[in-house]
């Protein structure tokens, strides 16, 4: 059994709304310095078996097409072998 | 003199100007307020209206509930002002923790609009005293975010103590826990409800006319008690 | 290193990239004619983009002044085309403003973000004259519904229109899905914005008063959209690799609501001399457009423009197109209470620039003069291009391509299958799982939206003042005859308006094409902007504005010709509008109109046999207008219940929508003299099908009489049909006498669960 | 300058739609034996100076209170202090 994580982030030259009120409001409620912030999505995906071969290379096409938008979007993904 | 009625705006307020509309129509004055501005003008209720405060980026209500005009209207709500939270209004309340729960993306993943059918299951708050209990209303539904969440115990808890004003009948808009539509705080001042009775006001420009109960039964709660 | 003015004079000989910009080696040519140099990367970049088709207008322009020419008569029209949109007279000192423009290929890149900049666009438009914006629409064409491609892009642009519309809390009250093999990899997506204001709050983009000052206001410029203007817009769009800067912009619309609500406040105060939206080509259109509508100068500090992005060059922020931004020129007196509104609403401002008298807009970044020109030459004094063109060599053969030998549905058991194979169909069937998405009830003054024939705001609470709009085109009616199909176009939607009460008033476009350089594309396109143009005139309804999107075709496959018609009209009380749904038992259900055997582009001969050819319906505007006449009379007097004009799917679809929409059956029959078949699936212009209280139906049915204008009795509307179908009492049946029997409920089985089934999941 | 990185996951008792349309998605898509989704928040701030003290404890607070809802969610903190 593996657990993947795929982390998206929206491309540093798109405009990130979301990240621009989250830093409005960090600033509003007392913290100084934030210089900025990026809002993305996290997947942690549980799948059974090994993820090897033909399934990594799918899922990583999977991560690219599918979990993230290749347009405006960049992905990271990790592979946990230990999850129980 | 007629009750008066403050509806805030936040930055990303929709409804204010409807929700301050039904006001007027069911006979109170309604009174803007500000989201900056912890001043609420002695104000005898408020209305918190749907929309996206703040864009509804992060989680909707989530910053709203810091704004300053919210400090007042949770001291005020702790000492029995009547609060009434429509929809980003029920999340804001919600997020305030002046109501149990939250409230998640639809199950459907899709914003949803439509008129919906409700059953009144409490009237003994401020906002429902003028319906019937069972009363089946149709007001227009609207969101993205109104799947009401909370851990088993505290959904034992709001049937348990009565705490359910209105639930979803027929269908279901959004995968809301035990298809609650809004709920009422311990003393019954303070109530959150998805869908929209300030909507459903007018006939020419609503479905129905079977949300104006609302705001009359706040009307008549507070010139009762005066 | 910057490219300044001063060397550009001295290194007249350095190469330009022109024509990766897009433009043409003569139009590279009259740039350092108008100059008397080369132009530097700054200019180029601001030419290229402000003479691109989409800025320019350059292949369109000719055929568009015919809208000027034809214009009819009236007193209605209080801004005409030429500026962000045009604004008409509806009464009692209210003045509405409505426009309609594409954003075709940015919503095939990417779904969501290309649809919500989209209505993100057409709202500031209508912002920038001033109007509170109060509804949206969205005529929306795609491939075939079941196409993996469609399954792709059509949720992402319904949720980026509902998207954006929603949070933007403005009502979408209408708008078109089709669906046709010839959008397949070419989704239109048209948008469309009402906004109304006092007509002393009317604004126009022009720099006025020397020394005023130009303020930057709202979204900080990024590096978004840079070369969306000349790359996507000009040039046939290709899937090419990824180039340096995102060419797609990503909308916020909630700083869009601060934006409107900034805006709306700062004009009110009267501290707005002029404004301008920030479109395509972003600041070089705001400033060379303001400037050559007003004193003719303006000069300009780039630098001091808010970025996001700190690494954008001055050619870039000349080109970017990044969202929610606007202009307004401000007297220095006013620059502070401007300054405080916008704070009040958490929206940055700055100026970037002052009105001057020098005929020239120059612009410096950090202290060089990298911009010397006259604003008009970038403004409005682009190419103009005749472009060739001559009918399709294929057209005769398509017009000869009659539908008469279809095999037709004879026994009553194949018209009622077909019925219900009809309202099943993708382009018939019920859009709510699109329309259910978008709020219809935000600001609390939607009288009608879909399923509709025409979206129906209140504008006056004190009055009941009104305007009611459609947007309409059947793209099939005008492959087969671009003249007549523009103008059947036009026709629908002013038979729509009519249909709810109002009276139509005046007429925005969206003209969706493929290439100007096919002469053969270039000749639809100047059919269908004639037809347009003389439908205007005939009925009497100016053209206020529009848009123009060339370059709409996979390959060398143009798509139909789409020219998307909306018709505004207005209604002095919303009280009585005329819904779709039929009232109580007993009131009696009529056909304006005359039927003809007319199939040729019908729904029915697409859905069911594939076929497109012969020639489309006659239309005869003067019996629109006569029919436009008697659905308002009707409406002001009170003798009509419901209404619902017929157009795609002929009288069986109207039947159906109307029952389906009241909840109640009705029981119908086929007048002498028409076949049935026609009746149900005919496609004829100029009718409509009409509810008339028994009380009222010698009055009505005179007036007809007396206008000239064939009423037949097609119906009544009857809850009791179920036992003597077969039926549970209370069960609610559509009954045509002699043919068939279908309960409500079948048929809302097969009308609600086309587009669900396919795109749910 | 320190980079803090938040991530915020529904709790594991509440439905998670989003989750479970990108696990039907995956399936149908051809990867065999997912198990699980769950979709989650990922937030990049970066702060100027160091994170110590006062200001650690309220960005702690701040990603409890602001960027999670404790009612519904979890999230784990992360600050690197290597950010560029
Ligand atoms: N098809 C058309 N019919 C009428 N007017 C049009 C059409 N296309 C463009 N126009 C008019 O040309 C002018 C310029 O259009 P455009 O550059 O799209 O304006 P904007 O940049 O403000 O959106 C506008 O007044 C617009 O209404
Ligand atoms: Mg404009």
């Amino acid at each position: 059994m593996a657990r993947v994580v795929v982390d998206v982030m929206l491309k540093p030259e798109i405009l990130d709304p979301q990240g621009r009120a989250v830093q409005g409001a960090l600033g509003r409620l007392g913290l100084t310095g934030v210089s900025d912030v990026r809002q993305g999505k996290q997947f942690v995906i549980d799948i059974e078996g090994d993820l090897e071969g033909d399934r990594l290379a799918l899922m990583h096409t999977l991560a690219e097409e599918l979990l993230s938008n290749p347009v405006i979007e960049d992905y990271s993904m990790t592979v946990l072998e230990d999850a129980q | 003199m007629n009750p008066r009625v403050g509806v805030v705006t936040f930055p990303g307020s929709l409804d204010d100007r409807d929700a301050a509309r039904a006001v007027r129509i069911a006979g109170g004055e309604p009174v803007a307020l500000w989201h900056g501005d912890d001043d609420l003008r002695s104000v005898d209720a408020v209305v918190l209206p749907g929309g996206f405060s703040y864009g509804d980026y992060l989680r909707c209500g989530a910053i709203a509930r810091f704004a300053p005009v919210m400090h007042s209207i949770v001291e005020g709500a702790k000492s029995g002002l009547p609060v009434l939270g429509i929809c980003n209004g029920f999340q804001i309340l919600c997020e305030s923790h002046l109501l149990p729960g939250a409230l998640t993306r639809n199950d459907s993943l899709h914003f949803i609009c439509r008129d919906q059918r409700l059953r009144i299951e409490d009237t003994t708050s401020m906002w429902t005293s003028d319906y019937e209990p069972g009363d089946e209303i149709v007001i227009p539904l609207k969101n993205g975010e109104g799947g009401f969440v909370a851990d088993e115990k505290t959904l034992d808890m709001l049937e348990g103590e009565g705490r359910v004003i209105a639930r979803y009948l027929e269908l279901n808009p959004n995968g809301s826990r035990r298809d609650i539509a809004g709920i009422r705080n311990e003393r019954g001042n303070v109530v959150g409800l998805m869908p929209h009775p300030e909507h459903a006001v007018e006939a020419l420009v609503g479905p129905t006319t079977d949300g104006l109960a609302f705001f009359t039964s706040v009307l008549n709660s507070l010139v009762g008690a005066a | 290193m910057t490219d300044t003015v001063e060397r550009a004079a001295t290194t007249p000989e350095q190469e330009q990239p022109y024509a990766e910009l897009g433009l043409k080696p003569d139009e590279y040519q009259r740039i350092r004619d108008i100059l008397g140099r080369r132009p530097t990367s700054s200019e180029l970049a601001m030419y290229s983009v402000m003479w691109s088709e989409h800025c320019s207008y350059k292949s369109s322009k000719g055929h568009l002044k015919q809208f000027g020419d034809k214009k009819p008569d009236t007193d209605a029209l209080l801004v005409g085309i030429g500026e962000n949109a045009g604004v008409v007279d509806i009464g009692d000192g209210w003045a509405v403003t409505f426009k309609v423009e594409s954003h075709n290929h940015p919503s095939y890149v990417e779904p969501y973000q290309g649809a919500a900049t989209g209505v993100g666009g057409i709202v500031r438009d209508i912002l920038s004259m001033g109007a509170r914006p109060l509804a949206v629409m969205d005529p929306l064409r795609f491939g075939p519904l079941d196409a993996p491609d469609t399954r792709r892009v059509l949720p992402g642009i319904v949720a980026g229109v509902g998207g954006y519309g929603n949070c933007l809390g403005l009502p979408n009250i209408g708008g078109e899905v089709v669906f046709d093999e010839s959008y397949a990899g070419n989704p239109l997506v048209n948008a469309l914005c009402v906004g109304a204001m006092r007509h002393e709050d009317i604004h126009l983009a022009s720099a006025k008063g020397v020394g005023n000052l130009v303020v930057l206001y709202g979204a900080r410029t990024g590096g978004d959209g840079i070369g969306g203007v000349s790359v996507l817009a000009s040039e046939t769009f290709s899937e090419g690799g990824p180039t340096k800067r995102p060419s797609v912009q990503v909308g916020d619309p909630f700083m869009e609501k601060l934006l409107i609500e900034a805006t709306l406040e700062v004009l009110h105060a009267g501290l707005v001399e002029g404004i301008q939206d920030l479109g395509g080509a972003g600041i070089s259109c705001a400033t060379s457009e303001l400037a050559s509508n007003g004193e003719g100068g303006m000069h300009v500090w780039l630098d001091r423009v808010l970025l996001r992005d700190p690494s954008l060059s001055p050619e870039e922020i000349l080109m970017s197109e990044s969202q929610e931004r606007m202009c307004a020129i401000v007297t220095p007196a006013n620059l502070d209470a401007f300054l405080v509104l916008c704070a009040k609403w958490d929206v940055e401002a700055v100026v970037i620039g002052e009105v001057t008298d020098s005929g020239r807009l120059t612009v410096d970044w950090h202290g060089e003069r990298i911009v010397d020109v006259p604003p008009r030459t970038v403004a409005h004094e682009g190419p103009v291009y005749e472009r060739p063109f001559h009918r399709p060599t294929w057209q005769d053969a398509l017009q000869a391509d009659v539908p008469d030998t279809l095999a037709r549905p004879e026994t009553p058991a194949e018209l009622r299958a077909t019925l219900l194979t009809m309202v099943a169909a993708p382009n018939l069937a019920s859009k709510s799982w699109v329309t259910s998405q978008y709020d219809r009830y935000v600001l609390g003054n939607t009288v009608l939206a879909q399923p509709e024939d025409a979206g129906m705001i209140r504008i006056d609470e004190e009055t009941g003042r009104g305007v009611a709009i459609s947007t309409d085109c059947n793209g099939r009616f005008a492959k087969l005859d671009p003249y007549n199909g523009a103008k059947l176009a036009l026709a629908e939607s002013y038979r729509n308006v009519a249909a709810s009460g109002a009276v139509p008033l005046a007429v925005t476009n969206c003209l969706n094409f493929g290439s100007p350089e096919d002469p053969e594309v270039m000749w639809q396109f100047a059919q269908a902007t004639t037809g347009l143009a003389d439908g205007c005139l005939e009925l009497g309804i100016p053209v206020t504005g529009g848009n123009v999107s060339f370059y709409n075709q996979t390959g060398t496959t143009a798509i139909l010709p789409t020219p998307v018609v909306g018709v505004l009209g207005v209604i002095d009380d919303v009280e009585r509008r005329t819904p779709i749904a039929w009232g109580p038992d007993g009131e009696l259900i009529y056909l304006l109109g005359d039927t003809r055997d007319e199939f040729a582009g019908s729904e029915w001969a697409h859905h069911v046999h594939g076929h497109l050819g012969g020639l489309p319906p006659v239309v005869d505007l003067g019996r629109e207008r006569l029919l436009g006449e008697i659905l308002v009379a009707g409406s002001r007097d009170g003798m009509l219940t419901a209404a619902h004009d017929v157009s795609d799917g002929g009288v069986g679809q109207v039947l159906v929508e109307m029952a389906l929409r009241s909840g109640v059956g009705a029981r119908c029959w086929v007048p002498d003299g028409i076949d049935p078949f026609v009746l149900l699936f005919g496609e004829s212009a100029g009718r409509a099908v009409v509810v008339v209280p028994r009380s009222e139906e010698l009055r009505f049915t005179e007036m007809c009489a007396a206008r000239g204008l064939p009423a037949q009795r097609i119906g009544v509307v009857d809850s009791g049909l179920g036992p003597d179908a077969g039926f549970a009492a209370g069960t609610q049946v559509l009954e045509l006498s002699n043919l068939f029997t279908m309960t409500l409920d079948e048929l809302r089985v097969a009308h609600e669960r086309t587009l669900p089934d396919v795109l749910q999941g």
